[in-house]
């Protein structure tokens, strides 16, 4: 994830930007004037940032006890069913993906994107101190999903209600909403219906009917990550050269994969798509 | 008077009994503050001087250590709440109702010990945003923040096995959405993507491994109840001392 | 397209998820603008 | 002995190169061979062969006790719903197909919701709002010849491929109604 490509694009000339890396990057004398004894200075400072946490502890234990709920009982489930408030992001997705992609998939997909952070992040700039400046695209980048997360655990948390409804604030909170408002339906059907194709298969695999819709919704789920390598690659070639081919295709993979998942959101919520692809083995 | 307290100080440290624990005089000396670090276990987690900026709480936010204070925390607190608990489906219910009506600070610890697991959860949040915003992961330091990936993913994952143990209504659903995931694992589940292509059904799957059953019951609660009290909590501890042998090998990031 | 207002409030939670996200990761991107400030500034002083 | 170019090379030397690749070879396969086995072996050790769950088959009266509509007696006790239409009885397993919880029937709906992430099922268990990927299972049923009760065998459970329409997650009921999943009484 470099920015360095969006720095020397947007402002500075080539050789500015240069200069700079080297100068920033160059060792630093460290001597004995610029460090202090670790006893006392750190000692005392973890020791009082202890205290205060254990007193915060303490205070947030006796104001609010630990909850028990009734016994359980595999026969009712209490209606809402909230997961404590770190897995309500993972919750929420859960309406918008089916379990395989939100429970497994995504998961996964962010954790060892994570992991991929520091491997593809060539840009030298910005180690050890706070700046925007220099690493813009990925602050941005890294702050999006971030941001998308916590979006994901505040609905989770303040706005679902009884049968997973959404209810604003001044929703009464004990009445169940309407079912059925809206009927969701697969972007292939819309897609029969309104271009008025034929529903009829043009081959069969097995138990797998692919349509002309099928095979429309299959262009267009890979011509998104299609789109998505290539825009870059033609308009941003100083980003490309700086990542090499191996860290451009795992970050782009991994960037498009995560704007993906607001996209299917909103296709959801404005479109009413239920899936966007259709198979008989998965369904997203 | 504080003359006397030096005068005993002074003595004690002249102790043959002193002098076999601490190999080293009252830290007030630099020569002492120095050997402190060396030779005390615990403080040689630390190196002897750092860098001014370390010590800067608008750098770090104590975000790092107080993770690791909330594990002590839960570490001590999760031995306290065992001796009264019991990984039985009919007994685990009433085991924590005890603790909250008959067992003296049974309600306290239990709830410093949700408590701690909660702040813990938030505090690897903000300590990975932190490390992500200076740009602390950058070489030589990658394969640490890779190392904090994984303790994030063992922390949520003990806090999920935790909250099955009260054998409550919460519990049980957590669970039993937990494990329908599992099962819904590509390849390896039963009802996920090419799962029965490959010949997995309720009997054989991941979710059958996870919870020792097809039905959250008392086989799961005994494996989260292993899983949460044993395997995890020494996984992480062993993650958490190469996440600081690493720190120290490769030394703060920080700002002069 | 029947009354996107009303109930399930598409539009609403459509527009709720746009803005809490940039609120979000304004911040994200402000406590880090704010820190850089902040570092600048005591190195200035010393 | 003389390789491709020509070169002349120690037999001796050869020789304990082979033994010296060989004995390595064999000895990093075996280790690798137990570890692999040790794997396996405990991961088939997490999989019991012996359950005690509760019996999944089992018997919830005779059909003159269900009458026209949705029956949720039985769902507290056995987690199913009795469900009779004109033609006769299907019984529908009390399990979300999202994740698994047991969702809630609205008599005056006509429709079962979940709490957990909100599916919506009509009487028929077709998916008509919400995120469940499939349609409620139906459990196997029959009359037991002896007494003429219902026998629900709660684990054979029908789970045809359901279609999307307009109108949700949809499988022909016809195609349903078959034995062993129904029962014309």
């Amino acid at each position: 994830m470099s920015d360095q490509a969006s720095d020397s694009l947007s402002s500075s000339p080539k050789k500015n930007s240069l200069a700079e890396l080297i100068k920033k990057t160059a060792l630093k004398k460290i001597g004995p004037e610029d460090t202090v004894l670790v006893w006392p200075n750190l000692v005392y400072l973890e020791l009082i940032c202890m205290m205060v946490a254990t007193a915060i502890l303490l205070f947030l234990s006796l104001v609010s006890p630990a909850p028990l709920e009734e016994l359980a009982s595999a026969d009712t489930t209490p209606n809402p069913t909230k997961a404590p408030w770190y897995f309500l992001g993972l919750q929420e997705l859960l309406v918008y993906f089916d379990p395989w992609l939100a429970g497994m998939v995504l998961p996964t997909f962010i954790i060892i994107g994570l992991i991929l952070i520091p491997y593809v992040d060539p840009n030298p700039l910005g180690k050890g101190y706070y700046t925007f400046k220099e690493r813009k695209f990925s602050m941005l980048g890294f702050g999006f999903g971030l941001s998308l997360w916590w979006i994901l655990i505040l609905i989770g948390v303040f706005f679902r209600g009884l049968d997973w409804s959404w209810y604003w604030p001044w929703d009464d909170p004990h009445v169940h909403m309407p079912a059925g408002a809206v009927k969701l339906i697969d972007l292939q059907i819309i897609l029969q219906n309104t271009l008025g194709l034929s529903e009829a298969p043009l081959v069969t695999l097995g138990r797998y009917a692919v349509t002309i819709g099928n095979l429309i919704t299959w262009a267009l789920f890979l011509g998104f990550y299609a789109v998505g390598f290539t825009v870059p690659f033609i308009f941003f070639r100083d980003f490309y050269r700086r990542l090499g081919f191996v860290r451009y295709n795992v970050m782009m993979f991994f960037f498009i994969s995560m704007m993906g998942v607001p996209m299917k959101i909103f296709l959801r919520l404005l479109a009413d798509v239920k899936y966007v692809l259709v198979t008989p083995w998965f369904k997203f | 008077m504080l003359k006397l307290l030096e005068q005993i100080r002074g003595i004690v440290n002249k102790t043959q009994v002193f002098k076999s624990i601490f190999r080293h005089g009252y830290p007030d000396t630099d020569g002492n503050r120095a050997l402190v670090m060396f030779s005390n276990v615990i403080l040689h987690l630390h190196p002897v001087r750092v860098q001014r900026g370390a010590l800067k709480i608008k750098f770090t936010w104590c975000l790092g250590g107080l993770t690791f204070f909330f594990f002590i925390m839960l570490a001590i607190t999760g031995v306290v709440l065992m001796f009264y608990y019991v990984p039985d489906t009919r007994r685990a219910y009433n085991d924590i109702r005890d603790l909250g009506t008959v067992i003296y600070f049974g309600s306290l610890f239990r709830a410093v010990h949700r408590w701690s697991a909660h702040a813990m959860v938030f505090s690897v949040w903000m300590h990975m945003t932190r490390v992500f915003m200076t740009g602390s992961y950058k070489p030589p330091r990658e394969f640490n923040w890779v190392v904090g990936v994984i303790l994030l993913v063992t922390t949520l994952v003990l806090s999920w096995t935790g909250y099955l143990l009260p054998w409550d209504q919460l519990a049980l659903w957590a669970v039993t959405v937990g494990s329908k995931m599992a099962e819904a694992t590509p390849f390896i589940g039963a009802s996920g993507p090419f799962g029965p292509e490959l010949g997995r059904n309720s009997g054989n799957d991941m979710a059958f491994a996870l919870l020792g059953g097809t039905v959250v019951g008392q086989s799961a609660l005994l494996r989260f109840y292993v899983l949460h009290c044993l395997a995890l909590p020494l996984i992480t501890a062993l993650f958490i001392a190469v996440h600081f042998w690493r720190i120290r090998k490769d030394g703060f990031s920080g700002p002069l | 397209m029947d009354d996107i207002w009303a109930y399930p409030y598409r539009l609403g939670i459509g527009l709720f998820f746009v803005v809490g996200t940039i609120v979000f990761m304004g911040a994200f991107i402000g406590t880090s603008l704010w820190l850089e400030k902040a570092f600048k500034e005591d190195k200035t002083k010393k | 002995m003389a390789d491709n170019k020509g070169n002349i090379e120690d037999p001796d030397v050869s020789r304990r190169r082979f033994f010296t690749l060989m004995g390595l070879g064999v000895g990093w396969g075996s280790i690798v061979t137990a570890l692999g086995g040790a794997g396996l072996g405990a991961a088939r050790y997490m999989i019991p062969s012996v359950l005690y769950e509760p019996p999944t088959v089992f018997k919830i009266g005779k059909p003159e006790n269900y009458g026209i509509g949705v029956d949720t007696k039985l769902k507290k006790e056995r987690q199913i719903w009795v469900v009779r239409n004109e033609r006769g009885i299907y019984v529908m397993v009390a399990i979300c197909r999202h994740l698994g919880c047991t969702p809630n029937f609205f008599q005056d709906q006509s429709l079962f919701r979940c709490p957990c992430h909100g599916s919506i099922y009509d009487t028929h268990g077709n998916v008509v709002g919400g995120p469940a990927p499939r349609t409620l299972w139906r459990a196997a049923i029959s009359l037991d010849p002896v007494d003429g009760e219902i026998v629900v065998s709660f684990n054979t459970r029908q789970d045809p491929d359901p279609v999307g329409t307009p109108e949700g997650l949809m499988v022909e009921e016809a195609g349903r109604e078959v034995e062993p999943y129904f029962l014309k009484v």
